[in-house]
């Protein structure tokens, strides 16, 4: 409920600058960070704010879930639901996928450092 | 963990429960919150729980591995199903519709049989990938 | 939702494996909180069980395969901050497009939703909007996206299944 | 039922079945056959379908009998006829060769999982071309990747696993952020 608050106070904006936020700071995780599981938590990051974005035009202030009932006329956009519901099993199929990687990169290298990785890489390539 | 009294008999007690609201969303999905994806993950996490507190010796015996990875396929192989059948009754791929004389009804049965699909898929893999994790943790170790 | 931008800020901070995997959990309950308060609840069911559920479980495991502590970067992290930055801004450019929050009159209530929400009585008849949307109109969607969960568990079972002896080159 | 009339489902489904079919059957012959029958099958059908295109102009079929703005439609136009048939084309040569290099390279036990991948690789870019829905691309492309990230990393150099996970992180950064820009433009 807070956000919503919020956002009525601060010229109906506030919803999507906080999705702004949560993206570049998953974006900024994923990029700068070198440990392979903390770059899947921000790649998470990144997809949540997505959900946000998608989620946050199609609610009406007043209207209810869009589940069917007599007693309500106004309902938020179902759309959006339904194409965000699949984008979350889709985003927690490549986490699994990813998490399965990155055990068999420990595995093969020993590390889960990118650097450490390259380094590595560089001399067996040498040798 | 293992040993514990308090944790075994509080899990004895919440599993069933577990078990029975993943059926209740399965179910329900049409008329309130949830369907066939929630479903199938509550009920990987109720086995998964179980896991946990008794140790995955003991959860393979109750749910076996190659059990799982069929459910998988069969999962989908349901999905892919209805949509055949909407094809041999004469409609178009995935076409509810022609599935009984009651178009509308024929909507109901579609998506039912779809989101068992679903459901059947999602706990399936859920519990492959948590079976495939810890069992690689003991050969780590 | 600045609970939710705190949390992410400690994520960014942290460097110990562990509370970030925890934090991201509490982070996935914050959203679907706040999705909750957007009416939209089956995503919220979505998100609290897989976020704060199964993700949770998977990292955990993936961390006890591997080590849980996160060494210090070697080199300065002013680049990728100026990218995300500068994305950054182009987003805030983007949204400044968008039409305002809870405005009835945006394209997205008017193109294909009014007939989802006024047909849907005697098309599909059910309730749960979402739920014949997904199983019926966008059906094939959905079969899609179960097949990506098959594809994932099938991959992960190539990736991962323990090897008998000798096999390992 | 008039088969030639569903096509264009067809395509895409046929591949997709087989795919849980190797995971139930588990025998890496029979779900070489299966995989085998399945790729043949495609290039049949993408080649009925170019015929038919060339004939008869662009085919639209809505999936679930729902039409387009609600539901999915299936285009297949000129172009992604064509595309089909490259697609399908290339699975069906590349298939029967593959099989002596996976078994050079591939642990036994694992061979009908990559004969699974590569018919999901197959759906998903049959899909990928023939869809006519913007959402319904990026469920495809999913299924595409991800069975591509596991393709590459099944070998036995241990770089093959870094670069599947650079693919991975680099391909799951795209499609939201190209996503947010289409919610951003609209």
């Amino acid at each position: 409920m807070m956000g919503i608050n919020n956002s009525m106070s601060l010229g109906g904006h506030f919803t999507y600058l906080v999705t702004v936020f949560l993206m570049i700071a998953g974006l900024f995780i994923v990029i700068a960070r070198g440990n392979l599981i903390k770059k899947l938590v921000g790649l998470g990051i990144f997809q949540t704010s997505v959900y946000l974005l998608y989620i946050a035009p199609g609610k009406l202030v007043g209207g209810t879930a869009p589940i069917l009932n007599d007693a309500f006329q106004v309902y938020s956009n179902p759309l959006p639901h339904v194409l965000i519901l699949t984008a979350i099993v889709v985003g927690v199929a490549t986490l699994a996928l990813g998490l399965a990687l990155t055990v068999r990169i420990r595995e093969a290298y020993d590390s889960i450092e990118e650097d450490e990785i390259l380094e590595r890489d560089a001399l067996a390539d040498r040798a | 963990m293992k040993n514990d009294l308090i944790l075994r008999v509080m899990a004895k007690l919440l599993i069933p429960f577990i078990l029975l609201f993943a059926l209740y969303v399965q179910f329900h999905g049409d008329f309130g919150p949830g369907g066939g994806f929630q479903a199938g993950v509550i009920l990987a996490a109720a086995v998964i729980f179980y896991a946990l507190i008794y140790g995955h010796a003991d959860a393979r015996k109750v749910v076996p591995e190659p059990l799982v990875e069929s459910m998988m396929a069969i999962g989908v192989l349901i999905f892919a199903g209805v949509g055949v059948a909407g094809l041999i009754f004469g409609g178009n791929f995935l076409d509810y519709f022609v599935l009984d004389q009651n178009p509308v009804l024929g909507q109901h049965r579609g998506i039912f049989w779809v989101e068992v699909g679903v459901a059947t898929t999602v706990s399936g893999v859920m519990l492959k990938i948590f079976y495939i994790f810890a069992r690689r943790g003991q050969v780590d170790e | 939702m600045v609970m939710m931008a705190i949390t992410v800020w400690l994520i960014v901070r942290s460097r110990n494996l562990f509370s970030v995997v925890v934090l991201s959990g509490i982070y996935s309950f914050l959203m679907a909180v706040v999705l909750v308060a957007m009416d939209a609840v089956d995503v919220a069911m979505t998100e609290a069980s897989v976020g704060a559920g199964i993700s949770t479980v998977l990292f955990l495991g993936a961390m006890y395969l591997c080590k849980s502590e996160e060494t210090k970067p070697l080199h300065k992290p002013w680049l990728p901050l100026g990218v995300s930055v500068v994305v950054g801004g182009l987003l805030v450019y983007g949204t400044l497009g968008l039409p305002e929050f809870s405005d009835a009159n945006a394209p997205i209530h008017h193109h294909v939703v009014p007939r989802y929400l006024n047909d849907i009585k005697k098309e599909v008849d059910l309730p749960n909007v979402v739920t014949a949307v997904l199983a019926s109109y966008r059906g094939y969607d959905t079969l899609g996206e179960t097949t990506v969960v098959f594809t994932a568990g099938a991959g992960v079972i190539a990736l991962l299944r323990r090897k008998r002896k000798g096999s390992k080159p | 039922m008039n088969l030639y009339q569903h096509l264009p489902a067809l395509q895409v489904v046929i591949p997709l079945m087989a795919a849980p079919l190797t995971v139930l059957l588990r025998r890496r012959s029979l779900a070489f056959g299966v995989v085998m029958i399945a790729t043949w099958v495609a290039l049949a059908i993408s080649v009925l379908l170019w015929l038919q295109v060339n004939q008869s102009g662009t085919i639209s079929y809505a999936i679930g009998n729902w039409p387009p703005p609600w539901g999915i439609e299936y285009r297949v136009d000129r172009l992604s006829s064509f595309m089909l048939v490259l697609v399908s084309g290339f699975a069906a040569v590349v298939l029967p060769y593959s099989r002596a290099s996976i078994e050079a390279e591939v642990p036994p036990q694992q061979h009908y999982l990559f004969y699974t991948m590569f018919a999901l690789c197959l759906t998903g870019l049959l899909g990928i071309s023939i869809t006519g829905d913007a959402f319904n691309i990026f469920v495809f492309l999913e299924i595409s990747s991800l069975s591509t990230y596991v393709l590459i990393a099944l070998g036995q150099d241990r770089r093959a696993l870094v670069a599947s996970y650079q693919y991975l992180i680099m391909a799951r950064s795209g499609p939201p952020s190209s996503s947010s820009v289409l919610v951003c433009c609209t």
